[in-house]
């Protein structure tokens, strides 16, 4: 039979290539495990990979490119939200189906939901919920100073987060937004030392956060401070370069490597063997958008857009973080939450699981109402 | 004065320097080619019902305004513009928010583009024309970067997620219409467009008002004392590439149904230097050859490897150390050569 | 010292001197004259390594100049006096003429900031305007410091294009004391100049040049040699 | 009062103090740009990029057991042969057009491209950091430094002392800049213009590198780290005048205390516009740079 | 702007078509031009000379524009123009040459001289095509014949050897058809023959035009000046017919030296 093809549309070039590799990484894993044991429907699964280079004019041009040339049954990859919307909206002009991996922009299932876009990572307000939550257990009526990139993205996550820390008894003592690509962090460390906080909340990424801890342990604030982040904030890529500044930190996000499940071990054994590092949220939540895909055309017995939209919502199906289940409102993958903390001790890094909250209390209310 | 005895043009002696000042004329053959080719692409793009090709060459069309824009700057009057991409952004936003939530009508937009374009080309021609050189160059870099920053941090404008849901219109000319959704008519009103363009511009560069700008761009200081306020020209002609930016833009969300921010950043602007350079500077048809050629170039090399920035980078280098003139321009030495207007340098 | 022969030169096409011999021995001075255009600052910049040569032979003390570099032929002992001047924007006066020690990398430090005081001596003018811009000296000005700047080095043969050009009477009489004052020093010097008369009175022999070609040459000292000269060149 | 003092302490004095270590670290990078851009008329897009591959290369030798300071000498020695044929093969095809300031603008904004695609060909995306050399921290005051800022400022001030020694004193500043504008008078006069453009092009590429040494452990390092320094560089060489070395100096350190403490007054979002409105100001009024000298472009 | 209405213009005879007061300017410590004031009449030769530095073609960057005057005022037929800026004193019938040549160096010789020309077409020309320019083409031709620079009319200013070139410059200087002209040593560069008919071209323009020359060539000034003004260290320090002022012993010591 000829085989399933799903396109994927990820940043292999530039600053978020990282990303993208974990992205790759984790549908390529998956992928092959599918089709040793018979692919789908009997059909082998093929992946299209097209760099977009983190720019929603590229890849919409090259999601296009995979819907009407390469004639692709789903597509997936993308990681910044202007591309995932950009490239859901095409979707629906082509009547194809997408799902995004790693965005994790709320718009995208609620005001900007599109019937043609699932998304099968946990989106910020579910980690800020995590995260919260465990804050309040952990720390109760901590002092939080709060240090985002400063940028659309990175101010709502401050905010939901500030609103859910706040509604749990947390009390605010500052916040600051640094340029995103800031080299040199020092110069809010005089702020965020005379507002004597407790714990600080970051939602910087990749360079930005090696920079920010690297910086914060050089000037000796890691001690009596607890640092708590967004998910992608510490992730396999770099963790090795923050080395240990990046002991203790806590973040709320959908998956750890150390989940202590058979699936997951099996998972992350497979993943080391095959790349050589451990995976994180993104290689885990791609790999496991396999799984989704394959019960979806399974219950839907084809790949027809229709039936197998139909068959996606509601759909459960278990992934290494455990079951997920794609809520039919909003197409929001309801999933249980982490609160990480990381141990960056001389036995290598671990994302040691601190906290639990079940998908249901993290998932939040349905705001999609466009279909 | 005693006026010397005059010879008439058609004196073959004469005419010589006269047909060698406008060089243009080989170019536009070129272009009359080129539109031949675009005409049977579409034509075999069609019959295969190939919408994606079409649509993708919609787009290097697009873009191919923008690198037009970069050469009437770098090409003319020597003034290298690393952040034409604001005007380029400018446009595609405005016609986005006009399309959206004023009204789907394509003659509005284009006409509030071209109204933003020329006067944010006004107030950022006034502070970059106020120097030279690099200073030029790093200056219009410094402008888009503000202006990109701005639109990628504010809500109403979408922030970093940009703006979706630009609706497909459909394109009254009296009796008849288009519809952008339709691949075909879309890309032969954005070629029609495109052509208007060349020859508009081709025209201006050819009449007094480009042979300033190329004196302005030998011997600026000279200028003055023929009676042209350089400053002026400059001024003049930077709003017309940001015209025309702004124009290009325009029609991009009418083929993609979105904006984002990314169109005004630096890649954009960078990349439609590179397209200029790659293609031809200051042959305005190079810009469009070379952003066809380097957009089909991009599509299938980044299929290949995400090291597609070494390919684009390795030939960038080599047409600017050995095709000065890019690949119009040493196609233009092999016409010239034949009828000796090979010039020679010291 | 010098010894041209046979030498063609173009530029891309154009055919711009067509066989031209000439010779120059150590202490004489030596007139280039022609019209506008003939090939005479060409000569000169064939000598100097700055237009190759197509073909033909240029010798000087000895050495085959073929394929030297510029600057290899400057450290030869070969300073040259450009028609324009080219006097470095962007450098004051100073540090333009500091550049005229490049030629004698060697020479102690002493020696160089005697022969710098010696020039500033000179032209006192340009000793007063010493840290102004160089292009910013007048017409006159540039010229002198451009013939200062190769009196600096070590230079044995200078090439002097139309030092006199733009230069009121007081300083053309100065150039032409300098010209005459260095040839005493034993230099050897290649004159081009449109003041024919006064170029005669401190050359040894002449060439004139003719669209590329030398078409006539003789003694300053003959009057015959003179009359033919101006003849050819005066029309 | 205590609050005051407080905030002095606590604030205001460790905000302008990062910032001159920040500081520092852009007229490191501004030092190489400025001689290469003031002496040579090249502007060298690819700075940043040199910069990016001495970090790389520090990591690698660091990887190899060889030790802090040896690479303090060791790549800058390994980046002048990289200038150099760089120079050689690339610039000096394009030096002598008359577009020279636009075609070496466009050729090293190419080449930067290009090294850094190789640069995550070679060592992957992700970020790397080498061990810093020189632990612990020091009180000064109340307020807490880290050993290796204090380190940096020092040997930075130094090395723009001694660069600016060798530049101006030797004369070898006046000869650059004649055999950039002039070659073949420059070169009539007995300068080596060949061996010259090389070797500034090649200083300034070492210098880059050094940069990239001495950053490494405080900025970190990846393939596109280049793009970091490079437009806070350009604008300090810009506002200090090009080829102006005290410009720079002073460009630097002006500019980065204006980020430092407009980011706390203002906001930090306002840092970069406030800086690049502060370029084009200086534009208008003194397109020269502070320190620059006229008749230079 | 016919050649009658020049006629008629010089025709006036001593009306005075450039007038300059007290026009200084310092450059640092340095005064360039102090307090320099003279007339030249229409239709006249006036001339200026002086030794090097003197300040002579600092003067006439002050009456062009290129540079503001710190005090003092040039007017043109009556009118103030002090610090106009260049295009506009073109505009108003001004034009001058370079004593340091200033071509388009990289633009053939004949598109050189039509720039120079295309003053002469009205304003919305500017947007016809060149072909149309009939006036600058023709009168940018006529030039290149008078120049004898026809045979060089394809090559770029920049190839032209150094005496081509400075005819050029006096060619472009000429092309707007000024009513007052400022030549800064035409014939520096020029060889025998060429300084001797660019004598009698000079000549032959007064009367139409008003030329003012600086010149170190003094036979030539002596033969073509109606008027000489005398400059030493930025200061007039003569002035009057060329005999007169040959024969002024401030002038003897100040320029000729030994005379
Ligand atoms: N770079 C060049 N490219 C092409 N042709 C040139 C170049 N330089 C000079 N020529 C031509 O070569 C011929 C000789 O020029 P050259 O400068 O040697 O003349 P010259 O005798 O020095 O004249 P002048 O007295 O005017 O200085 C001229 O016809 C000139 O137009
Ligand atoms: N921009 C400037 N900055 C400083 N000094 C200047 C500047 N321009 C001119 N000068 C000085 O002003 C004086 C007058 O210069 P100017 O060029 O007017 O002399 P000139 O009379 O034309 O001399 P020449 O006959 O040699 O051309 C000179 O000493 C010159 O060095
Ligand atoms: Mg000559
Ligand atoms: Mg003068």
């Amino acid at each position: 039979a000829d085989p399933i093809r799903i396109g994927v549309v990820t940043p292999l070039s530039g600053t978020y290539a990282p990303i993208g590799q974990q992205v790759r990484w984790g549908l390529e894993l998956a992928t092959k495990e599918v089709n040793a044991a018979g692919g789908i429907l009997g059909r082998q699964v093929e992946l299209l990979f097209e760099d977009e280079e983190a720019n929603p004019a590229v890849a919409t041009q090259k999601a296009e490119k995979l819907f009407q040339v390469n004639k692709v049954d789903f597509l997936t990859g993308t990681v910044n939200s202007g591309s995932t919307l950009a490239v859901g909206q095409l979707a629906e002009r082509n009547g194809r189906l997408i799902a995004t991996t790693v965005s994790f922009s709320d718009a995208i299932t609620t005001d900007k939901c599109s019937p043609n876009v699932f998304r099968v990572n946990a989106r910020a307000g579910q980690q800020s919920a995590a995260l919260a939550e465990w804050l309040a257990k952990d720390k109760p009526k901590a002092k939080v100073y709060y240090l985002g990139p400063d940028y659309e993205m990175g101010r709502s996550t401050v905010a939901a987060f500030k609103q859910a820390a706040e509604k749990t008894g947390a009390q605010s003592t500052g916040e600051v937004f640094a340029p995103l690509g800031s080299k040199d962090y020092s110069q809010y460390f005089g702020q965020l030392r005379a507002a004597r906080p407790s714990v600080l909340y970051t939602s910087t990424a990749g360079n930005d956060t090696v920079r920010l801890l690297t910086q914060m342990s050089e000037y000796g604030l890691l001690r009596n401070l607890t640092i708590v982040g967004a998910s992608g904030t510490v992730t396999a890529q770099n963790i090795g370069a923050i080395g240990k500044a990046a002991d203790g930190f806590v973040t709320g996000v959908g998956y750890s490597a150390e989940l202590a499940t058979p699936e997951n071990q099996a998972f992350v054994a497979a993943f080391r063997k095959a790349y050589d590092t451990a995976p994180d949220l993104y290689g885990a939540d791609s790999y496991g958008l396999i799984g989704f895909f394959k019960a979806a055309v399974e219950k839907a017995g084809s790949t027809d857009t229709d039936p197998l939209r139909k068959a996606m919502e509601g759909l459960s199906w278990s992934t290494p973080q455990g079951t997920k289940t794609m809520r039919a409102g909003d197409h929001q993958a309801i999933q249980d939450m982490y609160a990480v903390r990381i141990a960056a001790d001389g036995s290598g890094n671990r994302f040691d699981v601190v906290g639990t909250v079940p998908g249901d209390a993290a998932i939040g209310s349905d705001q999609c109402t466009r279909f | 004065m005693p006026e010397a005895t005059l010879r008439t043009l058609s004196d073959p002696g004469r005419a010589g320097p006269v047909s060698r000042l406008s060089r243009l004329a080989p170019v536009h053959w070129l272009a009359l080619a080129f539109l031949a080719v675009a005409l049977g692409f579409a034509a075999v793009a069609w019959a295969t019902g190939n919408g994606f090709y079409l649509r993708l060459a919609t787009e290097a069309l697009i873009f191919a305004g923008l690198a037009m824009s970069v050469d009437l700057l770098l090409g003319y009057t020597g003034l290298l513009s690393l952040g034409q991409a604001l005007y380029f952004g400018l446009g595609a936003y405005v016609s986005a928010l006009v399309l959206r939530d004023v009204a789907p009508s394509f003659w509005l937009a284009m006409a509030a583009a071209l109204l933003a374009g020329g006067v944010a080309g006004l107030i950022g021609g006034v502070i970059a024309n106020r120097v030279k050189g690099v200073y030029f160059a790093l200056i219009t870099f410094g402008l888009a970067q503000v202006a990109a920053k701005t639109v990628y941090n504010t809500r109403a404008l979408g922030a970093s997620d940009g703006l979706i849901g630009i609706p497909q219109i459909s394109i009254g000319f009296g009796p008849l219409s288009l519809d952008t959704a339709d691949p075909l008519s879309f890309f032969l009103l954005v070629l029609a467009l495109t052509v208007a363009a060349y020859a508009g511009l081709a025209y201006l560069m050819d009449a007094p008002f480009g042979r300033t700008l190329a004196a302005i761009r030998a011997n600026e200081k000279r200028v003055p004392f023929l009676g042209f306020n350089a400053w002026r020209y400059k001024l003049a002609v930077y709003v017309l590439a940001a015209c025309v930016a702004a124009l290009a833009g325009a029609l991009y969300p009418m083929l993609r149904g979105f904006v984002s921010p990314e169109l005004m950043f630096f890649e954009t602007s960078g990349n439609a230097v590179i397209t200029v350079i790659v293609g031809g500077v200051g042959t305005l048809v190079g810009p469009v050859v070379g952003s066809l050629l380097l957009t089909a170039l991009r599509s299938v090399v980044g299929s290949w490897t995400e090291h597609h920035l070494i390919v684009v980078g390795v030939i960038f280098m080599l047409s600017v150390i050995f095709l000065r003139k890019g690949l119009v321009g040493a196609l233009l030495a092999r016409l010239g050569r034949r009828t000796g207007q090979g010039r020679t340098t010291p | 010292m010098l010894s041209i022969e046979n030498l063609h030169a173009h530029y891309g096409l154009s055919h711009v001197l067509q066989g031209v011999s000439l010779q120059a021995v150590p202490g004489e001075v030596v007139g280039l004259f022609g019209r506008n255009g003939v090939g005479k600052t060409t000569i000169l910049k064939s000598i100097a390594g700055w237009v190759p040569a197509s073909s033909g032979n240029i010798r000087f003390g000895g050495v085959d100049l073929a394929g030297q570099t510029p600057d290899a032929i400057a450290r030869l002992g070969l300073g040259l006096v450009p028609e324009d001047r080219r006097i470095f924007p962007g450098l004051s006066v100073e540090e333009n003429l500091r550049l005229g020690l490049r030629q004698c990398p060697g020479r102690a430090r002493r020696e160089n900031e005697q022969a710098i005081g010696q020039a500033f001596a000179r032209f006192p003018r340009l000793a007063e305007r010493r840290r102004q811009l160089g292009t910013t000296l007048s017409g006159g000005e540039q010229q002198m410091l451009a013939m200062a700047r190769v009196m600096v080095g070590t230079a044995k043969l200078l090439l002097i294009d139309e030092p006199t050009e733009g230069l009121a009477p007081m300083i053309v009489d100065e150039i032409f004391a300098i010209i005459t004052e260095l040839k005493r020093a034993g230099l050897t010097i290649l004159l081009v100049e449109q003041n024919i008369h006064r170029a005669l009175d401190v050359a040894d022999r002449f060439y004139a040049v003719e669209r590329g070609r030398i078409t006539l040459h003789g003694e300053a000292a003959s009057s015959a040699d003179r009359a033919r000269l101006m003849e050819m060149v005066a029309v | 009062m205590a609050d005051l003092i407080d905030y002095l302490q606590f604030v205001l004095a460790p905000q302008a103090l990062n910032g001159l270590s920040l500081g520092v670290a852009v007229v490191l990078m501004a030092l190489g740009l400025t001689i290469i851009f003031g002496l040579l008329d090249v502007i060298n897009m690819a700075h940043g990029e040199f910069y990016a591959i001495g970090a790389f290369l520090a990591l690698t030798l660091a990887g190899l057991g060889v030790g802090f300071w040896a690479l303090l000498v060791l790549v800058p020695l390994l980046m002048l042969p990289i200038g150099w044929l760089a120079e050689r093969w690339l610039i000096a095809r394009v030096f002598h057009s008359r577009d020279r300031h636009i075609l070496t603008l466009l050729l090293t904004f190419g080449l930067g491209m290009i090294m850094e695609d190789l640069l995550k060909l070679v060592y992957g995306p992700n970020t790397h950091r080498p061990e810093n050399p020189i632990e612990g921290g020091t009180e000064i005051l109340g307020m807490f430094l880290p050993n290796y800022r204090l380190f940096l400022i020092g040997f930075g001030l130094a090395l723009i002392a001694a660069v600016w020694v060798v530049v101006f004193r030797t004369g070898l500043g006046a000869m650059v800049r004649a055999a950039a504008f002039d070659k073949d008078m420059a070169s009539s006069l007995g300068v080596p213009v060949r061996r010259v453009y090389a070797g500034t092009f090649a200083f300034g590429v070492a210098l880059a590198g050094l940069s990239g040494v001495l950053l490494a452990p405080i900025y970190s390092v990846f393939p596109t780290m280049g793009r970091d320094f490079i437009l806070m560089a350009f604008t300090v060489v810009i506002v200090g005048g090009m080829g102006s070395i005290q410009g720079a100096v002073v460009a630097g350190l002006l500019l980065t205390q204006v980020q430092a403490l407009s980011s706390l007054y203002i906001s930090p979002v306002w840092s970069d516009p406030l800086v690049f409105g502060i370029m084009v100001l200086v534009l208008m009024v003194r397109p020269q740079g502070l320190f620059g000298r006229l008749g230079h472009a | 702007m016919t050649a009658a209405s020049f006629k008629t213009a010089a025709g006036a005879g001593s009306a005075c078509a450039l007038g300059v007061r007290d026009l200084s300017v310092n450059f640092g410590g340095l005064q360039a031009v102090a307090g320099v004031g003279f007339d030249a009449a229409a239709g006249r030769i006036t001339s200026v000379i002086g030794p090097n530095g003197a300040g002579k073609s600092t003067l006439f960057n002050l009456i062009s524009g290129a540079i503001r005057p710190t005090a003092g005022r040039v007017t043109l037929d009556g009118a103030d123009v002090t610090g106009q800026a260049p295009d506009r004193l073109l505009a108003a019938g001004l034009a001058r040459s370079f004593q340091i040549t200033n071509l388009f160096f990289e633009l053939p010789v004949l598109e050189n001289l039509r720039i120079a020309a295309q003053v002469l077409e009205r304003p919305w020309h500017a947007l016809h095509p060149v072909g149309h320019s009939r006036r600058a083409l023709t009168k940018a031709e006529a030039l290149l014949d008078r120049f004898g620079l026809s045979a060089k009319a394809r090559e770029l200013a920049g190839n032209l050897s150094h005496g081509e070139q400075r005819r050029l410059e006096i060619a472009v200087a000429l092309a707007a058809e000024p009513r007052v002209l400022l030549l800064d040593e035409p014939t520096q560069g020029m060889s025998h023959g060429d300084t001797a008919d660019t004598g009698a071209l000079i000549r032959s323009l007064a009367g139409e035009l008003t030329v003012l020359l600086i010149e170190h060539d003094i036979g030539l000034v002596m033969s073509l000046s109606d008027h000489v003004v005398v400059m030493a260290q930025g200061r007039k320090i003569a002035e009057g017919t060329p005999t007169a002022v040959r024969a002024d012993p401030a002038v003897q010591a100040a320029y000729f030296g030994h005379g």
